[in-house]
Protein backbone atom coordinates (compact mmCIF):
# COMPACT_ATOMS: atom_id res chain seq x y z
CA UNK A 1 0.00 0.00 0.00
CA UNK A 2 0.77 3.66 -0.21
CA UNK A 3 0.03 7.10 1.18
CA UNK A 4 -2.83 8.86 -0.90
CA UNK A 5 -2.89 12.65 -1.44
CA UNK A 6 -5.87 14.73 -1.62
CA UNK A 7 -5.83 18.28 -2.99
CA UNK A 8 -8.58 20.37 -2.08
CA UNK A 9 -10.23 23.62 -3.90
CA UNK A 10 -7.25 25.71 -6.42
CA UNK A 11 -4.73 22.99 -5.00
CA UNK A 12 -6.26 20.21 -7.54
CA UNK A 13 -5.86 22.91 -10.39
CA UNK A 14 -2.25 23.33 -9.57
CA UNK A 15 -1.29 19.50 -9.88
CA UNK A 16 -4.17 19.06 -12.93
CA UNK A 17 -5.88 16.39 -10.51
CA UNK A 18 -7.50 16.09 -7.20
CA UNK A 19 -5.63 12.88 -6.02
CA UNK A 20 -2.00 11.31 -6.23
CA UNK A 21 -0.67 8.23 -4.58
CA UNK A 22 2.94 8.23 -3.35
CA UNK A 23 5.19 5.68 -1.33
CA UNK A 24 4.53 5.44 2.10
CA UNK A 25 5.80 6.34 4.44
CA UNK A 26 5.62 10.20 3.92
CA UNK A 27 7.20 12.91 6.21
CA UNK A 28 6.74 16.65 5.69
CA UNK A 29 10.20 16.56 3.84
CA UNK A 30 8.95 13.67 1.83
CA UNK A 31 5.56 15.65 0.83
CA UNK A 32 7.79 18.62 -0.31
CA UNK A 33 9.94 16.50 -2.44
CA UNK A 34 7.17 15.10 -3.68
CA UNK A 35 5.54 18.30 -4.61
CA UNK A 36 7.98 20.62 -6.77
CA UNK A 37 6.95 23.98 -7.98
CA UNK A 38 4.00 26.09 -7.47
CA UNK A 39 2.35 23.34 -5.61
CA UNK A 40 5.35 22.93 -3.72
CA UNK A 41 5.37 26.21 -2.81
CA UNK A 42 1.10 26.62 -1.97
CA UNK A 43 1.57 23.77 0.23
CA UNK A 44 4.40 25.42 2.27
CA UNK A 45 1.95 28.59 2.95
CA UNK A 46 1.02 29.19 6.39
CA UNK A 47 -2.73 29.25 5.47
CA UNK A 48 -2.59 25.78 4.11
CA UNK A 49 -3.09 23.22 6.17
CA UNK A 50 -2.55 19.10 5.98
CA UNK A 51 -5.18 16.27 7.37
CA UNK A 52 -4.23 13.03 7.65
CA UNK A 53 -6.98 10.53 7.60
CA UNK A 54 -9.50 13.61 7.95
CA UNK A 55 -8.00 14.79 11.13
CA UNK A 56 -6.29 18.48 11.03
CA UNK A 57 -2.79 18.97 12.24
CA UNK A 58 -1.83 20.95 14.12
CA UNK A 59 2.03 21.53 12.93
CA UNK A 60 1.69 19.86 9.16
CA UNK A 61 5.58 20.04 9.55
CA UNK A 62 5.33 16.88 11.85
CA UNK A 63 3.93 14.93 9.29
CA UNK A 64 4.21 11.04 9.63
CA UNK A 65 2.15 9.32 7.39
CA UNK A 66 1.66 5.31 7.01
CA UNK A 67 0.62 3.06 4.05
CA UNK A 68 -2.88 3.20 3.75
CA UNK A 69 -3.13 6.71 5.10
CA UNK A 70 -4.82 9.73 2.98
CA UNK A 71 -3.17 13.48 3.46
CA UNK A 72 -5.22 16.29 2.54
CA UNK A 73 -3.88 19.76 1.26
CA UNK A 74 -6.30 22.45 2.44
CA UNK A 75 -5.79 25.91 1.12
CA UNK A 76 -8.24 28.30 3.07
CA UNK A 77 -12.08 27.74 2.97
CA UNK A 78 -13.97 30.34 1.17
CA UNK A 79 -17.30 29.31 2.34
CA UNK A 80 -20.94 28.47 1.98
CA UNK B 1 -32.39 17.82 21.45
CA UNK B 2 -33.08 16.67 17.58
CA UNK B 3 -30.07 17.47 15.88
CA UNK B 4 -30.32 16.93 12.06
CA UNK B 5 -27.10 17.76 9.86
CA UNK B 6 -26.74 16.47 5.94
CA UNK B 7 -24.44 17.42 3.63
CA UNK B 8 -26.71 17.21 -0.48
CA UNK B 9 -24.88 16.73 -3.53
CA UNK B 10 -28.12 17.13 -5.44
CA UNK B 11 -31.09 20.13 -5.30
CA UNK B 12 -32.87 20.52 -2.23
CA UNK B 13 -36.08 22.30 -2.07
CA UNK B 14 -36.10 23.93 1.32
CA UNK B 15 -39.88 23.43 2.12
CA UNK B 16 -39.58 19.49 2.36
CA UNK B 17 -37.70 19.70 5.14
CA UNK B 18 -38.51 23.08 7.44
CA UNK B 19 -42.70 21.58 7.61
CA UNK B 20 -41.47 18.78 9.36
CA UNK B 21 -38.98 20.08 11.60
CA UNK B 22 -41.54 22.22 12.66
CA UNK B 23 -43.55 19.69 13.40
CA UNK B 24 -41.44 17.36 14.94
CA UNK B 25 -40.84 19.88 18.06
CA UNK B 26 -44.70 20.41 19.38
CA UNK B 27 -44.82 22.80 22.12
CA UNK B 28 -41.81 24.77 20.89
CA UNK B 29 -42.04 28.96 20.89
CA UNK B 30 -40.80 29.72 17.90
CA UNK B 31 -38.72 28.82 14.62
CA UNK B 32 -36.19 30.76 13.11
CA UNK B 33 -35.19 29.67 9.77
CA UNK B 34 -32.36 30.92 7.04
CA UNK B 35 -31.83 30.03 3.56
CA UNK B 36 -29.12 30.94 1.26
CA UNK B 37 -29.51 30.79 -2.26
CA UNK B 38 -27.07 31.67 -5.35
CA UNK B 39 -27.33 35.52 -5.61
CA UNK B 40 -27.68 36.86 -8.39
CA UNK B 41 -25.36 39.84 -8.44
CA UNK B 42 -23.36 39.53 -11.13
CA UNK B 43 -24.93 38.73 -14.56
CA UNK B 44 -21.64 37.50 -15.54
CA UNK B 45 -22.18 34.47 -13.26
CA UNK B 46 -23.15 31.22 -14.87
CA UNK B 47 -22.82 29.03 -11.66
CA UNK B 48 -21.44 28.39 -8.58
CA UNK B 49 -19.41 25.03 -7.49
CA UNK B 50 -18.76 24.19 -3.65
CA UNK B 51 -16.26 21.19 -3.25
CA UNK B 52 -15.97 19.29 0.03
CA UNK B 53 -14.20 16.85 1.54
CA UNK B 54 -15.35 13.25 2.30
CA UNK B 55 -13.84 12.94 4.89
CA UNK B 56 -13.66 16.14 6.74
CA UNK B 57 -17.24 18.84 5.53
CA UNK B 58 -19.69 16.76 7.01
CA UNK B 59 -18.01 15.89 10.31
CA UNK B 60 -16.74 19.50 10.78
CA UNK B 61 -20.85 20.50 10.29
CA UNK B 62 -22.21 17.94 12.91
CA UNK B 63 -19.05 19.53 15.13
CA UNK B 64 -19.97 23.08 14.37
CA UNK B 65 -24.00 21.84 15.35
CA UNK B 66 -22.75 20.09 18.30
CA UNK B 67 -21.28 23.83 19.39
CA UNK B 68 -24.59 25.84 18.79
CA UNK B 69 -26.37 23.34 20.83
CA UNK B 70 -23.99 23.59 23.72
CA UNK B 71 -24.42 27.23 23.44
CA UNK B 72 -28.20 27.89 22.82
CA UNK B 73 -30.99 26.90 24.62
CA UNK B 74 -32.32 24.58 21.45
CA UNK B 75 -35.39 22.18 21.19
CA UNK B 76 -34.04 20.90 17.79
CA UNK B 77 -31.04 21.74 15.13
CA UNK B 78 -31.41 21.72 11.09
CA UNK B 79 -28.59 22.43 9.04
CA UNK B 80 -28.28 21.53 5.44
CA UNK B 81 -25.60 22.67 2.95
CA UNK B 82 -25.07 21.47 -1.01
CA UNK B 83 -21.98 20.81 -2.56
CA UNK B 84 -21.28 20.11 -6.47
CA UNK B 85 -22.61 22.67 -8.98
CA UNK B 86 -25.63 25.33 -8.23
CA UNK B 87 -26.80 27.74 -10.72
CA UNK B 88 -28.55 31.13 -9.61
CA UNK B 89 -31.60 30.91 -7.25
CA UNK B 90 -30.66 27.51 -6.03
CA UNK B 91 -30.79 27.20 -2.42
CA UNK B 92 -27.24 26.36 -0.70
CA UNK B 93 -27.94 26.64 2.82
CA UNK B 94 -30.37 25.94 5.01
CA UNK B 95 -30.72 26.72 9.16
CA UNK B 96 -33.69 26.04 11.21
CA UNK B 97 -33.41 26.29 14.94
CA UNK B 98 -36.72 25.65 17.11
CA UNK B 99 -36.31 26.72 20.93
CA UNK B 100 -38.73 27.84 23.96
CA UNK B 101 -37.58 31.41 23.14
CA UNK B 102 -37.00 33.23 19.75
CA UNK B 103 -33.63 34.82 20.71
CA UNK B 104 -32.00 31.54 21.21
CA UNK B 105 -33.61 30.68 17.86
CA UNK B 106 -32.42 33.61 16.07
CA UNK B 107 -29.10 33.69 17.91
CA UNK B 108 -28.41 29.50 17.24
CA UNK B 109 -29.16 30.61 13.32
CA UNK B 110 -26.89 33.58 13.46
CA UNK B 111 -24.27 31.63 14.45
CA UNK B 112 -24.14 28.76 12.90
CA UNK B 113 -24.54 30.74 9.68
CA UNK B 114 -21.20 32.64 10.60
CA UNK B 115 -19.55 29.50 11.25
CA UNK B 116 -20.62 27.72 8.09
CA UNK B 117 -19.78 30.58 5.85
CA UNK B 118 -16.31 30.98 6.91
CA UNK B 119 -15.69 27.78 9.46
CA UNK B 120 -16.59 24.92 7.28
CA UNK B 121 -14.77 22.75 4.20
CA UNK B 122 -15.72 24.04 1.68
CA UNK B 123 -14.03 25.62 -1.39
CA UNK B 124 -15.76 27.77 -3.93
CA UNK B 125 -15.29 28.60 -7.48
CA UNK B 126 -17.39 30.51 -9.78
CA UNK B 127 -18.05 29.80 -13.07
CA UNK B 128 -18.20 32.85 -15.53
CA UNK B 129 -17.38 33.19 -19.55
CA UNK B 130 -13.95 32.85 -19.65
CA UNK B 131 -13.88 29.49 -17.32
CA UNK B 132 -13.81 29.05 -13.99
CA UNK B 133 -12.20 30.87 -10.72
CA UNK B 134 -11.65 30.01 -7.16
CA UNK B 135 -13.17 32.84 -4.84
CA UNK B 136 -11.20 33.82 -2.40
CA UNK B 137 -12.05 33.97 1.49
CA UNK B 138 -13.57 37.40 2.22
CA UNK B 139 -12.31 39.53 5.64
CA UNK B 140 -16.00 40.24 6.13
CA UNK B 141 -15.78 36.46 7.27
CA UNK B 142 -13.69 36.59 10.28
CA UNK B 143 -15.26 39.71 11.00
CA UNK B 144 -18.28 37.96 11.26
CA UNK B 145 -16.96 35.16 13.36
CA UNK B 146 -15.33 37.18 15.65
CA UNK B 147 -18.70 38.21 17.43
CA UNK B 148 -18.86 35.16 18.89
CA UNK B 149 -15.94 35.47 20.96
CA UNK C 1 -38.88 46.37 -1.83
CA UNK C 2 -42.32 44.50 -1.58
CA UNK C 3 -43.73 44.57 1.89
CA UNK C 4 -46.44 42.63 2.75
CA UNK C 5 -48.25 43.07 6.39
CA UNK C 6 -51.49 41.53 7.53
CA UNK C 7 -53.45 41.00 10.78
CA UNK C 8 -55.87 37.35 10.64
CA UNK C 9 -58.26 36.74 12.91
CA UNK C 10 -58.18 33.04 11.28
CA UNK C 11 -55.44 29.81 12.01
CA UNK C 12 -52.59 30.93 9.11
CA UNK C 13 -50.15 27.64 8.08
CA UNK C 14 -46.57 29.68 7.55
CA UNK C 15 -45.88 27.67 4.60
CA UNK C 16 -48.49 28.85 2.74
CA UNK C 17 -46.55 32.63 3.04
CA UNK C 18 -42.92 31.28 2.97
CA UNK C 19 -42.85 29.34 0.00
CA UNK C 20 -44.53 32.20 -2.40
CA UNK C 21 -42.71 34.94 -0.41
CA UNK C 22 -39.41 33.53 -1.21
CA UNK C 23 -40.43 32.69 -4.68
CA UNK C 24 -41.19 36.29 -5.21
CA UNK C 25 -37.30 37.56 -4.94
CA UNK C 26 -35.42 35.95 -7.67
CA UNK C 27 -31.60 36.68 -7.26
CA UNK C 28 -31.72 37.28 -3.30
CA UNK C 29 -28.72 36.08 -1.38
CA UNK C 30 -30.97 34.96 1.84
CA UNK C 31 -34.03 34.76 3.41
CA UNK C 32 -34.71 34.75 6.78
CA UNK C 33 -37.73 33.88 8.73
CA UNK C 34 -39.19 33.57 11.98
CA UNK C 35 -42.75 31.79 13.21
CA UNK C 36 -43.65 32.12 16.72
CA UNK C 37 -46.03 29.34 17.96
CA UNK C 38 -48.21 29.54 21.32
CA UNK C 39 -45.82 27.82 23.48
CA UNK C 40 -46.48 24.62 26.04
CA UNK C 41 -44.52 25.55 28.75
CA UNK C 42 -47.26 25.47 31.11
CA UNK C 43 -49.95 22.64 31.06
CA UNK C 44 -52.44 25.01 32.96
CA UNK C 45 -52.69 27.08 29.59
CA UNK C 46 -55.78 25.95 27.74
CA UNK C 47 -55.86 28.85 25.13
CA UNK C 48 -54.55 32.35 24.58
CA UNK C 49 -56.23 35.14 23.26
CA UNK C 50 -54.86 38.62 21.70
CA UNK C 51 -56.54 41.44 21.01
CA UNK C 52 -56.23 44.17 18.63
CA UNK C 53 -57.48 47.31 18.26
CA UNK C 54 -59.37 47.71 14.57
CA UNK C 55 -57.82 51.38 14.01
CA UNK C 56 -54.69 51.15 15.47
CA UNK C 57 -52.65 47.74 15.24
CA UNK C 58 -52.03 46.74 11.62
CA UNK C 59 -51.11 50.29 11.02
CA UNK C 60 -48.67 50.36 13.74
CA UNK C 61 -47.52 46.98 12.24
CA UNK C 62 -47.02 48.88 8.55
CA UNK C 63 -44.73 51.32 10.35
CA UNK C 64 -42.89 48.92 11.68
CA UNK C 65 -42.36 47.00 8.59
CA UNK C 66 -41.62 50.36 6.89
CA UNK C 67 -38.90 51.23 10.00
CA UNK C 68 -37.48 48.07 9.46
CA UNK C 69 -37.28 48.66 5.54
CA UNK C 70 -35.33 52.16 6.45
CA UNK C 71 -32.88 50.08 8.87
CA UNK C 72 -31.92 47.45 6.48
CA UNK C 73 -31.26 46.54 3.14
CA UNK C 74 -33.73 44.58 1.77
CA UNK C 75 -35.39 43.04 -0.76
CA UNK C 76 -38.88 42.00 0.64
CA UNK C 77 -40.17 42.05 4.12
CA UNK C 78 -43.44 39.66 5.03
CA UNK C 79 -45.12 40.46 8.60
CA UNK C 80 -48.00 38.00 9.55
CA UNK C 81 -49.54 38.28 13.18
CA UNK C 82 -52.62 36.56 14.60
CA UNK C 83 -55.47 38.32 16.71
CA UNK C 84 -58.02 36.02 18.64
CA UNK C 85 -58.48 32.62 20.75
CA UNK C 86 -55.29 30.21 19.76
CA UNK C 87 -54.46 27.03 21.31
CA UNK C 88 -50.62 25.21 21.70
CA UNK C 89 -49.09 24.78 18.72
CA UNK C 90 -50.73 27.71 16.50
CA UNK C 91 -48.96 30.16 14.74
CA UNK C 92 -48.92 33.57 16.55
CA UNK C 93 -46.64 35.66 14.32
CA UNK C 94 -44.29 34.78 11.07
CA UNK C 95 -41.64 37.81 9.97
CA UNK C 96 -39.86 36.82 6.70
CA UNK C 97 -37.14 38.87 5.39
CA UNK C 98 -35.63 38.86 2.14
CA UNK C 99 -32.20 40.23 1.22
CA UNK C 100 -28.79 40.39 -1.12
CA UNK C 101 -27.14 39.59 2.49
CA UNK C 102 -27.85 37.04 5.21
CA UNK C 103 -27.25 39.46 7.86
CA UNK C 104 -29.53 42.09 6.93
CA UNK C 105 -32.48 39.67 6.79
CA UNK C 106 -31.36 38.26 10.29
CA UNK C 107 -31.14 41.75 11.41
CA UNK C 108 -34.37 42.37 10.48
CA UNK C 109 -36.15 39.54 11.75
CA UNK C 110 -34.86 39.91 15.02
CA UNK C 111 -35.65 44.11 14.93
CA UNK C 112 -39.24 43.11 13.59
CA UNK C 113 -39.45 40.85 16.04
CA UNK C 114 -38.49 42.90 19.03
CA UNK C 115 -40.93 45.64 18.18
CA UNK C 116 -43.39 43.34 17.50
CA UNK C 117 -43.63 41.47 20.51
CA UNK C 118 -43.18 44.68 22.87
CA UNK C 119 -43.83 47.70 21.10
CA UNK C 120 -47.46 46.57 18.89
CA UNK C 121 -50.93 46.95 19.65
CA UNK C 122 -52.23 43.72 21.03
CA UNK C 123 -53.28 42.15 24.95
CA UNK C 124 -52.64 39.28 25.68
CA UNK C 125 -54.57 36.85 28.13
CA UNK C 126 -54.57 33.05 28.78
CA UNK C 127 -57.34 30.80 29.89
CA UNK C 128 -56.83 28.30 33.09
CA UNK C 129 -58.91 25.96 34.60
CA UNK C 130 -59.78 29.15 36.54
CA UNK C 131 -60.91 31.59 33.81
CA UNK C 132 -59.19 34.20 31.63
CA UNK C 133 -55.91 35.82 32.85
CA UNK C 134 -54.53 39.25 31.56
CA UNK C 135 -50.46 39.09 30.70
CA UNK C 136 -48.87 41.93 31.70
CA UNK C 137 -45.65 43.28 29.84
CA UNK C 138 -42.45 41.59 30.69
CA UNK C 139 -39.64 43.28 31.70
CA UNK C 140 -37.19 41.61 29.14
CA UNK C 141 -39.22 42.63 26.52
CA UNK C 142 -37.92 46.36 27.27
CA UNK C 143 -34.51 45.01 27.62
CA UNK C 144 -35.24 43.89 24.11
CA UNK C 145 -35.81 46.98 22.54
CA UNK C 146 -33.35 49.06 23.80
CA UNK C 147 -31.09 47.01 21.93
CA UNK C 148 -31.87 48.97 18.56
CA UNK C 149 -31.26 52.41 20.38
CA UNK D 1 -74.16 61.93 17.24
CA UNK D 2 -71.60 61.38 20.17
CA UNK D 3 -68.13 60.24 21.31
CA UNK D 4 -67.62 56.36 21.58
CA UNK D 5 -65.16 54.61 23.69
CA UNK D 6 -63.59 51.86 23.34
CA UNK D 7 -61.66 50.14 26.32
CA UNK D 8 -58.81 47.55 25.15
CA UNK D 9 -57.72 44.52 27.28
CA UNK D 10 -58.16 44.51 30.80
CA UNK D 11 -59.83 47.41 30.58
CA UNK D 12 -62.83 46.05 29.39
CA UNK D 13 -62.88 43.72 32.00
CA UNK D 14 -63.15 46.84 34.26
CA UNK D 15 -66.35 48.54 32.60
CA UNK D 16 -67.79 44.76 31.69
CA UNK D 17 -67.92 46.05 27.83
CA UNK D 18 -65.82 46.77 25.63
CA UNK D 19 -67.14 49.89 24.10
CA UNK D 20 -69.63 52.74 25.45
CA UNK D 21 -71.39 55.93 23.97
CA UNK D 22 -71.27 59.19 25.50
CA UNK D 23 -71.81 62.55 25.13
CA UNK D 24 -70.22 65.05 22.81
CA UNK D 25 -67.74 66.86 22.74
CA UNK D 26 -65.76 65.18 25.83
CA UNK D 27 -62.11 66.74 27.53
CA UNK D 28 -60.15 65.01 30.14
CA UNK D 29 -62.27 65.96 32.95
CA UNK D 30 -65.45 64.68 31.28
CA UNK D 31 -64.01 61.40 30.67
CA UNK D 32 -63.05 61.50 34.17
CA UNK D 33 -66.65 62.04 35.24
CA UNK D 34 -67.60 59.62 32.99
CA UNK D 35 -65.29 56.47 34.58
CA UNK D 36 -66.16 56.36 37.85
CA UNK D 37 -64.17 53.87 40.42
CA UNK D 38 -61.17 51.23 39.22
CA UNK D 39 -61.30 52.27 35.31
CA UNK D 40 -61.55 55.95 36.36
CA UNK D 41 -58.00 54.93 38.20
CA UNK D 42 -56.87 52.64 35.42
CA UNK D 43 -57.18 55.88 32.89
CA UNK D 44 -55.49 58.36 35.26
CA UNK D 45 -52.35 55.75 35.50
CA UNK D 46 -49.34 56.74 33.25
CA UNK D 47 -49.03 53.83 32.02
CA UNK D 48 -52.57 54.25 30.11
CA UNK D 49 -52.75 55.79 26.92
CA UNK D 50 -55.39 57.27 24.84
CA UNK D 51 -56.23 57.85 21.37
CA UNK D 52 -58.54 59.40 19.18
CA UNK D 53 -59.67 58.13 15.87
CA UNK D 54 -56.65 55.69 16.10
CA UNK D 55 -53.99 58.50 17.25
CA UNK D 56 -51.96 58.39 20.36
CA UNK D 57 -52.24 61.50 22.51
CA UNK D 58 -49.09 62.79 23.35
CA UNK D 59 -50.74 64.25 26.24
CA UNK D 60 -54.22 62.31 27.44
CA UNK D 61 -55.33 65.49 29.69
CA UNK D 62 -55.68 67.16 26.52
CA UNK D 63 -58.19 65.13 24.90
CA UNK D 64 -60.78 66.65 22.98
CA UNK D 65 -63.13 64.71 21.60
CA UNK D 66 -66.23 66.11 19.11
CA UNK D 67 -69.06 64.09 18.07
CA UNK D 68 -68.64 61.35 16.15
CA UNK D 69 -64.71 60.65 17.17
CA UNK D 70 -63.75 57.29 18.56
CA UNK D 71 -61.52 57.27 21.63
CA UNK D 72 -59.78 54.31 22.70
CA UNK D 73 -58.21 53.98 26.10
CA UNK D 74 -55.21 51.90 26.19
CA UNK D 75 -53.68 49.80 29.21
CA UNK D 76 -49.75 48.56 28.31
CA UNK D 77 -49.28 46.60 25.45
CA UNK D 78 -48.50 42.65 26.42
CA UNK D 79 -47.31 41.76 23.38
CA UNK D 80 -47.68 39.08 20.73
Amino acid sequence: MAVTLVFLGKLADLVGTDQRVVQAPLDWQGLLDELQGPIGEAVQQDRTRVAVNGALLADKTALSAVSGDEVALLPPVSGG
Amino acid sequence: MARDVRLLTEPFNPGQFIGPFTNAHPGLGGVCTFVGEVRADDDAVEALELIHYEKMTLAGMEDLADRAIARFDLMGLLVIHRSGVMRVGEPIVLVSAAAKHRREAIDAVDFTMDHLKSDSWFWKREKRADGWHWIEPRERDHTDLSRWG
